[in-house]
C-alpha cells in the first residue's frame, strides 16, 4: 500500500522550525522515502509565523498535501492556524507546560518539550530537537539513522550529541505517554537519492555544466544559489563575487562571458529591473550569460518571501529592439539541474542571455531525487574560433553567417583580437551607423533564433494523450497539476496535463496539437492576469478560457486545482 | 618588438583639437614601451567621446553601456588575470552614471587601470552639465549653473583605491609614464585625466589646464599616507596638481580568490569528479 | 496648384547644417507654408555627414519626400551622396572654388559660398547663411521677412545684421549668375503658425498641463526635453533636475508625485531599462508619473541618433508582477502636445505610470500646426481627499473601492497621514503579509484598468471606411502611411489606414472591426519584428500576415509604403 | 503640544534586542522635542530592517525600493519643501544599492536628513556582507572574509554633505540630540548610526561599539575645517569618534530653484497666461 503521510512544523522565526522541518525530511529521505517538503515564511528574522510541509510517500511526490497528519507546534499560533487542517487522527504535538489557552483535546498531544531539553539535553536550544523525536515517536520511525543525521548537520561532536540526547527524549516520552494511536512508519529500502531544494539543484547544474564566475547581489529567493557558490568557490575552482548591485552583477557576468568563462547571476524580480540594460548588453554584443529569475509577489518588492509566476510576459520582453533570447522554466528540483545545464549550453551555443525562470516556491522547496547522473552532462560550448581555421587578422566576431552563430574567440588566448561593442557594429566589432550593416546585423541575430527553435524540446505530458480536459501549466506547478490529474482521474474525468518548462522558444506546435484536441483546457498558473494564457494567445491563437489563477503568494497545492476544474467541469 | 604602429586603430571621430587625441597617443606610447601586445591587453570602454578610445587603438575591445565599463572589465580580469584589462570612461560615465561601481571597484581594490578623460562636460551628448563641471557651469541642463563638483581624487582615496593619480591630456609624456606605472601598479588604478573639450567646454581650455597643473614632487614625499594624500587631492582651482596622488600595498581583490591560484579560470575545466563528491553531500 | 517642394541641406558635423535647415523652414513657415522637416545626424559632434531635410507645401504635410528640388551642399560628400535624390530640375548648390572633384553637369550650381561670407559678410562662419539666401534666391523668395527671423534666432544686434548681409550676399550671386530656372515659390498668406519639433510639442503640452517637476538624465533623443524645461523653469515656475542617473531620476519624479506634483522623466530605451523598477514602484505604490521613451534603434546602444519602434513590448511588460499602465504613442507634432497633456490627466486619474512612447524621428521633426488652443487644456486631478469627506484619522491611501481608485491626500497639506508602500500593503498603507489583503490590493490595482479602457479613444481613421486594404500603424510613422495613402488611392487602389496612438488600453474593437472587413492588412512599423502586430494577434487573435518593417534606423518615406504595398498587392 | 505617544506606530518586527529600537526611540523624541507634528514630516525609507522603521512611528511614508529612499525624499522636498524630509536606510541601502545616490545627494546638498542604520551587515537577507562590513568578516556571501569597508562619513565629507554625522544606536540622548540638529541643518545631512544587529553581526555588538564610541569634544573644534574633518571621519576601530564630524554651510540645492521661491510646487497652479507667451516664440 502506498504510503502517503504529512508532517508540519511551525513556529515563530527564530525557534527553529527550518531544523526541525530539514531534519525530519532527511529522516525519511534517508529511509528510502521519498520526500517533498516546502517552506513558509515572512519577511523578518524573529518572530511572526513560519511553516515547513513535509510529504512523505513511498511513490514519487512532487507537491505539498493540504492535510496534516503530525503537526509539530513550536507556539499556540501553530495550533491555532493550522488546527482547522489535521487529518483524521493527526496528531498536534505541542508543549502543554509553555503553551497557554490551549482548548479542546481533538489532536492534541502534550508533550513538556522545555522540561525534557533542559533535563536530558542540556538546554532549551534543543526544544525544537526534542520536538523532532516526538514527531518520529509517533510514527514508531526506527531512530537508528539519527546520529549519522545529526553528524552530517552538525558535525562529529557535542553538538550531535546533544541532538541525539534530546531527540531520544522525546521519542521516549511519546513512547511512554501517547495513550491514543500511532501511525507506525516502517524504513522501505535505503537509497541514496538526494534530498534537496530547487535553488541547490540548480546550482549543482550551473557547477557541473562548469559555470566558473558568479557575480550577484542578495534577494530573495536567489541568495542562496549566491551562498552556495560562494561556499564551494574554494572546492570546485569557481568565483562568486558579491557585488555593490544588480547592475554591477549582471555585467560582470557579461565581462566574465566575453572573456570565455561561463559566468551567471541570479535575483529576484526588482534586481532583474536592474539588470535589463544588462540583458541587451548580452544580445548586442552576442555574449553568452545565465541569468536566474526566482520570481516572487510583485509589483516591486512586493510579497519578499513568497511565490508568484508573474515575471513571465515581463522576461520574454525585458529590452529594447529585436533579438533572439531563451527563457527556461524549471519544473521541478531534478529538472532544475538539467534546466540549468541546458542553459548554459543554449547560452554558448547560440551566444545570447538565457533567462532561468524559477520562483520561490521551487527554490526553497525540498525533494528526493535519484543522483544526478553527471556522464549525461555534455558540455556544448558552440562554434568556436581556432588559428586552424583561419588567420587571426581576419578574425572578425561578428561575421555574418547563414546560421547567424559567428565563431567565437577568446580575448586573450591567442592572437585573434575579440571587439564587439554595444553600439550597433559592423562584422569586426566596430562601431558603425551604415544602414545596410545595421540591417545585416539585426537579421544575423535575429536568425540565431531558427536553430534554436529546431532544438528546443516538447513539453511534458501527463496523463493519456488526447483527453478531453487538458491542463497547461510551467514552471514549478508541475508537481500540483500532475496530482492534480491523478485526483481528477479517479473522479472519472478524462484529463491530462501539458507542462512547460521551456518558455522561449515556445513549443507552438506541441500547445497547437494539444489544445485543438481537448473539449477544454485550463491554463494553471500564480499570477493574477494568465500570462501564459496570453502567450498561448499571442503563438497559437487559441483564447484559452479556463484559468486558474492563484497570487496571494502561496503556493498551488494539488486540492485547489482539483476543486478549481470540478467546479468548472460541474 | 612592439612598435608605435602596432597599435593604429580607425580614424577617430572626435572633433580637431580634442584633448582625447592626446589621451589616445599617451595610451598607445604607454604600451609601446611596456612591450604590451595588442592581443594582450583588453580595452573596457563605456559610452561617450572617451568611450570610443578603443576603435582607434588596437586591442581586445568590449565597448559596454554608458557608465559600465567598471564591472565587465572586473568580470573578464577575474575570468582571465593574464589579459591588461584597462577601463575607460569620460567624467559622466564614470562618476555619474557608473558612480557607484566606481566607489566600489575602488574599495574592493580590483586589479584593473581606469582611465577616465575628465573634460568636466558631457560631449557625446552635447554639452550637459557632468558631475565634474565646476560649480556655476552653465549648460543646457543646468542654466543656473552646476552644482558642487565632486573630487574624483579624493573619492577614489576615501573609497579605498590603491593608485590614484591625475594627469593632463596636453602632457603626453606624464601622462604616458603614469598608464604605465598604473598598469605596473597591483590593485584598482584610478588615473583621472583632465581633458580639454574644445567643443563644449569654453571654460576649462588647453590654457586653463596649462596655466594651473603643476607636478608633485614624488621625491621624499610619502604617497602612501592617505592624510595628506587627501590634502593634495582637495587642491583644486589656482593650482591643480598632477602625478601620483596616494599609491599603497592594499589587498588585492583577486588575490582572495583561491580558484585563480593556479591557471585562470578561462583555462579551466570542470572536474567531475569533484562534482560527484557535491551530490553525495545530499544524500 | 499645390506647392510640393524639398530642399535639403548636408554637410559635416559642426558646419551649420542644422541652422541652414531650421532657417529655411522658418522662413517658409513664416511665408504661410506649411513644413515638414527631418533631421539625420551621427553621434559625433563634428566631421561625419548629416542632413535636414525640409518640405514645404500648400497643404498640410507630415512627412518628407525622397525627391529633392534644391540641396544645399556644403560638402561634396553630400553631392556624392546624395545627388541621385535629385528631382528633375534640381539644383545643388555648392562651393565649387571649395569643393574638389566634382564631375559632370548635371544640377550643379557653383556658388563661392566661402568666398561671398568673407567679402560680404565678414568671414567663414557665415558660409552657412550665404547658402541659405543662394537657396531661396533659387526659389525667387522674398526676404522681406529674412532680418526678423535673424533676430528672433540670433537677436538684434551685429550677429543678425552679417547673417543678413550674408543671405543677401548669396541671393544676390544666383540672381546674377544662375543660368538655369528658377523654381518661383511666392509667399502664401502668412499665419501665426507653429514650427517647432516633436520634443518641443511634447514639452510645451507637459507645461501646459501643469507639470512642474522634471527629473533625467541627458539621452538622445530625450535631452531636448530636459533642456527645454530647464530653459523655461524660471519663467514657467518649475524644477528639472539633472540627476546622477535615470534610476534616480525616475524614483525622484516618483516622490514628486507622491507629493503632489504633476512630474515626469524622459529617456531612451537604455535609460528606460534603468526606470523598470520604479515603473513598479509608480505601479504599487499608485503614484501618477509620466515617463517618456524617445526610442532609437537598439538593442542597448544600437544607434544613438537614429529612430525605431522596436520598445512597443517591452515598455507593454517593463517590470514584473501584473498591474495596469497606460501606452502612449503620439502621431504627429501637434499629437505630441495633446497626447502629453493627456498623460498626465490619466497618469493622475487612475493614479499609475503612463508611458509616452515617442522616437528620434518624431522628437526632433519639425512640423507646423495651428496654435495649440490652450483653452483646450482640461486639466483632471482625480479623486482627491477632502478633510470634508472624511476624518483625516481614517484616511487610508490604499482603500479599496469599486473603481479601484482611491481618493489621494498629498503629505503636509493636512492632517491625513499619506502612508505608502512598495511592499504589499493594507489600505492604510502599510506592509502586510496576508493573503487576502494581498490579492484584495491585486484586485483593486487591475480594476482601476476598466473605466480607462472605456475612456480610450478610437484609432485614428484616414481614407474612405471599409476599403478593401487597410494599413495599420502606430507611432511616428502616421505622416508617412497617410500620404502612402493619397499615393495609392490615385493608384486606383482602395486603402485606407488605421493609426494608433493609444497602444495600452488596445483599442480592440475597432481593431476587430477594422481588420475584419478589410481583404489585405499592412502594420508598417519600424521594427524588425512587428511588434504592433504581435499585439494584434494578442488581442485580437487576427494574424495579420502583411508587415512592412525598417530597422536601419531610417523613418519611412511614403515612398517606401507605396513600393511595398504595390509589390504585394501585384 | 507634541508627546511621545503622537508618535506610536505598529508593533516593530524586528528581533528582540536589536539597536533599531533605539533609534525609533530617538527619531521619535526629536521629532517631539520639535515640536513637529507626524503630519509635518515626510519618512521616506528603503528596504531592509530599516526600511521598516516608519511603519513604527507615526508620520506620512513613503516605504521605497531597496537603495532609493534619497530620490524619492528629494523629489517629495521640491515638490512639498515645508515638509520635515528624512530618509531612512540600511548600510546596504545606503552605501551598496544606493551608493550613487548617496554620494550625488551629498554632493548637490539637497535639504535632506538621512538616517543610516548602520549594522555592517545585510540584517534582512539574513547575514550577507554590507559595503560597511569590517575587512574580514565572514558571511554566507564572503566566506574569505569581506573586502575593505566604504567609510561612509569619510565619502559624505568628500562627496559634498553640508553635515556629516555618527552616533550609535546604544546612546539615545546621543542620537536624538544629532537627529535634531541634522533637521534644523540646511543642506544634506547624514547621520551614521552605530547599530548593533544581534542576529547576524556577532563582531560590531554593543558591547564592541561601547567599547570604542567616544564623543567628540565640540568646543574649540572647528567643525567646518574639511581637512580636520577628514581625519576625525578616518579614525575607526579602537577609537570610533561620534558626534558631528563635519558641518559647514554650502549651497542647498533647493535654493538655486526660482520657482521655489514663492510658495511649494504643489500649491502652484498652471498659468495659460504664461504658457501662451511660450507659443508664440514657436511663431
Ligand atoms: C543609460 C544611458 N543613459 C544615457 C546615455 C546617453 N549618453 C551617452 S554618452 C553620455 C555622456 C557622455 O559624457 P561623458 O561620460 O563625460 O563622456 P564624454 O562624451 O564627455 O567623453 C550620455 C549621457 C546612454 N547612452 N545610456
Ligand atoms: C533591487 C533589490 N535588490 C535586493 C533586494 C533584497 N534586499 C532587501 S533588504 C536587502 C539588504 C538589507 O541590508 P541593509 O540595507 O543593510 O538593511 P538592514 O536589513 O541591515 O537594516 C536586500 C539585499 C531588494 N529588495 N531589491
Ligand atoms: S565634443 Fe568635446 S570631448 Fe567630444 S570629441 Fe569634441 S572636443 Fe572632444
Ligand atoms: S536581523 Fe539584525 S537588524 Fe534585523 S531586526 Fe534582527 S537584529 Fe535587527
Ligand atoms: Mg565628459
Ligand atoms: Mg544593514
Amino acid at each position: 500500500m502506498r504510503v502517503d503521510f504529512s508532517f508540519m512544523v511551525g513556529g515563530e522565526a527564530g525557534q527553529g522550525v527550518q531544523s526541525v522541518g530539514f531534519l525530519l525530511a532527511r529522516m525519511f529521505s534517508r529511509g528510502g522515502y521519498h520526500v517533498f517538503a516546502d517552506q513558509d515564511y515572512e519577511s523578518r528574522v524573529r518572530g511572526g509565523h513560519n511553516f515547513f510541509r513535509i510529504r512523505i510517500s513511498t511513490a514519487e511526490v512532487g507537491a505539498i498535501a493540504e492535510d496534516i497528519d503530525i503537526l509539530v507546534a513550536l507556539n499556540k499560533e501553530t495550533i491555532d492556524l493550522h488546527r482547522p487542517k489535521m487529518a483524521q487522527g493527526g496528531i498536534i504535538v505541542y508543549d502543554g507546560d509553555q503553551t497557554q489557552g490551549v482548548t479542546g483535546d481533538s489532536h492534541l498531544l502534550r508533550v513538556p518539550l522545555e522540561r525534557l531539553a533542559e533535563e536530558r539535553a542540556g538546554g532549551k536550544l534543543m526544544i525544537n530537537t526534542v520536538a523532532l523525536g516526538a514527531a518520529l515517536s509517533l510514527v514508531n520511525y526506527d531512530l537508528g539513522i539519527l546520529e549519522k543525521v545529526l553528524e552530517d548537520r552538525f558535525g562529529k561532536g557535542q553538538v550531535a550529541k546533544q541532538n541525539v540526547a534530546a531527540a531520544q527524549a522525546g521519542y521516549d516520552y511519546v513512547q511512554s505517554e501517547h495513550k491514543g494511536d500511532f501511525h507506525t512508519l516502517e524504513s522501505c529500502t535505503p537509497t541514496d537519492r538526494m534530498l534537496l531544494t530547487g535553488n541547490e539543484a540548480l546550482s549543482l547544474g550551473a557547477i557541473a555544466a562548469g559555470c566558473k564566475f558568479m557575480a550577484a547581489y542578495p534577494m530573495t529567493p536567489a541568495s542562496s544559489i549566491m551562498e552556495y557558490l560562494a561556499a564551494k568557490s574554494e572546492d570546485l575552482d569557481l568565483v562568486m563575487v558579491h557585488a555593490e548591485d544588480e547592475i554591477a552583477a549582471i555585467n560582470m557576468a557579461v565581462g566574465a562571458g566575453y572573456a570565455g568563462v561561463r559566468a551567471m547571476t541570479a535575483t529576484s524580480g526588482s534586481g532583474l529591473c536592474l539588470m535589463v540594460e544588462g540583458i541587451g548588453l548580452a544580445a548586442i554584443t552576442e555574449t553568452p550569460v545565465v541569468i536566474v529569475d526566482g520570481q516572487r509577489p510583485g509589483p516591486a518588492v512586493g510579497l519578499p518571501t513568497r511565490t508568484e509566476q508573474a515575471d513571465l510576459q515581463f522576461v520574454l520582453h525585458a529590452h529594447h529592439g529585436d533579438f533572439a533570447r531563451v527563457v527556461l522554466a524549471p519544473a521541478t528540483v531534478e529538472d532544475a539541474f538539467w534546466t540549468t545545464v541546458k542553459a548554459f549550453n543554449w547560452a554558448e551555443k547560440y551566444q545570447l542571455p538565457v533567462i532561468i525562470l524559477t520562483d520561490q516556491h521551487l527554490a526553497s522547496s525540498y525533494a528526493t531525487v535519484d543522483q544526478f547522473d553527471l556522464a549525461k552532462v555534455a558540455i556544448d560550448r558552440g562554434l568556436l574560433y581556432s588559428e586552424n581555421d583561419a588567420d587571426p587578422q581576419e578574425y572578425m566576431r561578428h561575421r555574418v553567417t547563414k546560421s547567424g552563430i559567428s565563431p567565437r574567440a577568446f580575448p586573450g588566448l591567442g592572437e585573434a583580437l575579440v571587439i564587439t561593442d554595444c553600439d550597433e557594429h559592423d562584422e569586426s566589432g566596430h562601431l558603425t551607423e551604415d544602414a545596410e550593416l545595421r540591417t545585416a546585423q539585426v537579421r544575423k541575430r535575429l536568425r540565431k533564433f531558427h536553430p534554436l527553435k529546431e532544438e528546443a524540446g516538447t513539453p511534458r505530458g501527463y496523463g493519456p494523450q488526447g483527453a478531453q480536459i487538458t491542463l497547461v501549466g510551467w514552471g514549478s506547478t508541475c508537481g500540483a497539476i500532475r496530482e492534480a490529474v491523478d485526483i481528477l482521474r479517479r473522479d472519472e474525468l478524462d484529463v491530462n496535463m501539458l507542462h512547460l518548462n521551456e518558455l522561449w522558444p515556445f513549443p507552438t506546435q506541441a500547445l497547437v496539437d494539444a489544445i485543438g484536441k481537448t473539449r477544454s483546457t485550463y491554463v494553471i498558473e500564480s499570477n493574477a492576469t494568465g500570462q501564459l494564457a496570453r502567450l498561448i494567445k499571442t503563438e497559437t491563437g487559441h483564447d484559452v478560457g479556463g484559468r486558474i489563477l492563484k497570487y496571494d503568494g502561496r503556493p498551488f497545492t494539488p486540492a485547489h486545482i482539483v476543486e478549481a476544474v470540478r467546479k468548472e467541469e460541474g | 618588438m612592439v612598435t608605435m604602429s602596432d597599435y593604429t586603430g580607425l580614424k577617430p571621430a572626435w572633433c580637431p583639437g580634442c584633448g582625447n587625441f592626446g589621451i589616445l597617443r599617451a595610451l598607445n606610447k604607454a604600451l609601446v614601451e611596456m612591450e604590451i601586445e595588442p592581443h594582450q591587453v583588453l580595452l573596457v570602454s563605456g559610452i561617450g567621446q572617451a568611450g570610443k578610445l578603443p576603435h582607434y587603438t588596437k586591442g581586445n575591445v568590449f565597448n559596454s553601456l554608458h557608465g559600465r565599463p567598471v564591472p565587465p572589465a572586473i568580470g573578464a580580469k577575474i575570468a582571465n588575470p593574464e589579459l591588461t584589462v584597462i577601463a575607460i570612461s569620460g567624467d559622466g560615465d564614470a562618476y555619474g552614471e557608473g558612480g557607484n561601481h566606481f566607489i566600489h571597484a575602488a574599495r574592493r581594490n580590483h586589479d584593473i587601470t581606469y582611465l577616465v578623460h575628465n573634460n568636466q562636460v558631457y560631449g557625446l551628448t552635447k554639452g550637459q552639465a557632468s558631475p565634474t563641471s565646476d560649480f556655476g557651469f552653465v549648460t543646457k541642463t543646468t542654466p543656473r549653473g552646476a552644482a558642487n563638483p565632486v573630487n574624483p581624487v579624493a573619492m577614489a582615496i576615501v573609497a579605498g583605491a590603491s593608485f590614484v593619480a591625475r594627469s593632463f591630456a596636453g602632457d603626453i609624456d606624464h601622462l604616458a609614464d603614469l598608464i604605465k606605472q598604473g598598469i605596473a601598479h597591483r590593485g584598482f588604478a584610478l588615473i583621472d585625466i583632465l581633458q580639454p573639450c574644445v567643443s563644449f567646454n569654453h571654460k576649462n581650455t588647453f590654457q586653463w589646464y596649462r596655466e594651473r597643473v603643476h607636478e608633485l614632487e614624488q621625491e621624499g614625499d610619502d604617497r602612501s599616507n592617505k592624510r595628506a594624500a587627501l590634502e593634495r587631492a582637495l587642491e583644486w582651482g589656482e593650482g591643480i596638481p598632477i602625478g601620483i596622488i596616494y599609491q599603497d600595498k592594499l589587498p588585492v581583490y583577486e588575490d582572495g580568490l583561491p580558484a585563480l591560484k593556479e591557471q585562470p579560470l578561462v583555462r579551466q575545466h570542470v572536474d567531475h569528479g569533484r562534482v560527484e563528491k557535491l551530490l553525495t553531500e545530499f544524500t
